[in-house]
């Protein structure tokens, strides 16, 4: 089972990460990742905008669930990425993996957030107060998702 | 051939979307740029440093050697930022 | 904070991790993994009995938590352990851990499964009909322990 | 001294915990496993692999050295298998 979405309102964690599992017996583990908008800015007023490219997020996102899917054989798979206006504290995405065995679901987690954060459009920009700018794609990102390169 | 901008590429361009006819001559990625910097101010700001430019065709990833028709939906943006 | 669990009762794994960082505007992201029954014998009429040592568990998990703050800095951590007779599908365990960044969640996360797995004092019984078995310790979680020694 | 038993250990013993008062040639943990050995078949048969059994000493783990009184709680199981 392969769950995909992009949306603006917020999930529920444990009934997106139940729903993975349900009336399953064969799960050993499920491995999940939970991004937070942290405050960057410190006066209280900060707030976050997430710009996607509709259509090719979803199919970018899909195309990482299924290559998850068939590295690690997994048993189920769950991407949510939200977009729009988000405050310090609101979750921004949610990935998990269903798998037989643990270390299977922590690799493919960590995979999904690597290829998510270098390859799906997404763009953030921060403001705070008056200021207001575009981040920075990080080095240290491009790094953590060559390291599955096969 | 439609074009699609995003984050500070579209704010420096100023819009977010528009339909244009390249000559003849724009026959890839690189050659689009290239044509879309003589269109203003806007567009040689945006523009500027090629390198930093992520480009998608009919929303795949491409680089600058990769054809592009008339018929396409091509997308202009910075590295990408989610998670 | 630092939150651990010894209970029969299963658990509410939306709402566990949410009280992780409720209120909170500093971290980044929460890694999580959840345990399951697995089926073992697939005559459908299999359950596992977890044994424990009461109060030595409650002390060794506090241990195992304490030692990831410490490590990587955490801003939380969770562990939920259940113990008596459970299903196939049914959850076992939860472990999350809350950091700024999210490679100090996931190492954080793997490191408290592995010394769970391999210092908190449980033991299963399988039981599938009329036969009995408890489950034998594994080499691979000793090696998986293992790489965690400084 | 209190002794706990876990798992097939208790099974094997047939009791889960016991009150006991060892000689005073049992000084340590090793020493005391091999006395435990002559109090029945189903301690023989639980502690016959002494390299399969795990110590904690007032739920701590502890290896076959260390020391023991009279005061102790001892728990002996086999390896751990949760998670």
């Amino acid at each position: 089972m392969a769950i995909v979405r992009v949306q603006a309102a917020d999930f529920d964690t444990g009934a997106e990460l139940d729903a993975l599992t349900r009336g399953r017996r064969d799960v050993g583990g499920v491995a999940s990742f939970t991004g937070l908008v942290r405050d960057f800015g410190g006066s209280g007023d900060a707030a976050m905008t997430l710009e996607h490219y509709p259509g090719m997020t979803e199919r970018e996102l899909e195309a990482i669930a299924a290559e998850a899917v068939q590295r690690w054989g997994l048993q189920g798979v769950l991407i949510i990425h939200r977009y729009g206006r988000l405050q310090p504290g609101d979750r921004i995405v949610l990935t998990a993996a269903a798998a037989a065995h643990r270390q299977a679901a922590f690799d493919a987690c960590m995979f999904l957030m690597d290829w998510l954060k270098t390859r799906a459009p997404f763009w953030k920009l921060e403001e705070t107060g008056d200021e207001r700018h575009w981040v920075e794609a990080k080095a240290s990102d491009d790094d953590a998702a060559a390291k599955w390169a096969k | 051939m439609k074009l699609i901008y995003f984050a500070w590429l579209r704010e420096r361009i100023g819009i977010a979307e528009e339909t244009v006819t390249p000559p003849a001559s724009v026959t890839d990625v690189t050659s689009l740029i290239e044509w879309l910097k003589g269109r203003g101010p806007g567009y040689a700001l945006a523009l500027a440093k090629p390198e930093a430019i992520r480009v998608a065709v009919n929303q795949q990833y491409r680089k600058g050697p990769a054809p592009i028709a008339a018929s396409d939906e091509v997308a202009l943006f910075p590295p990408v930022t989610g998670g």
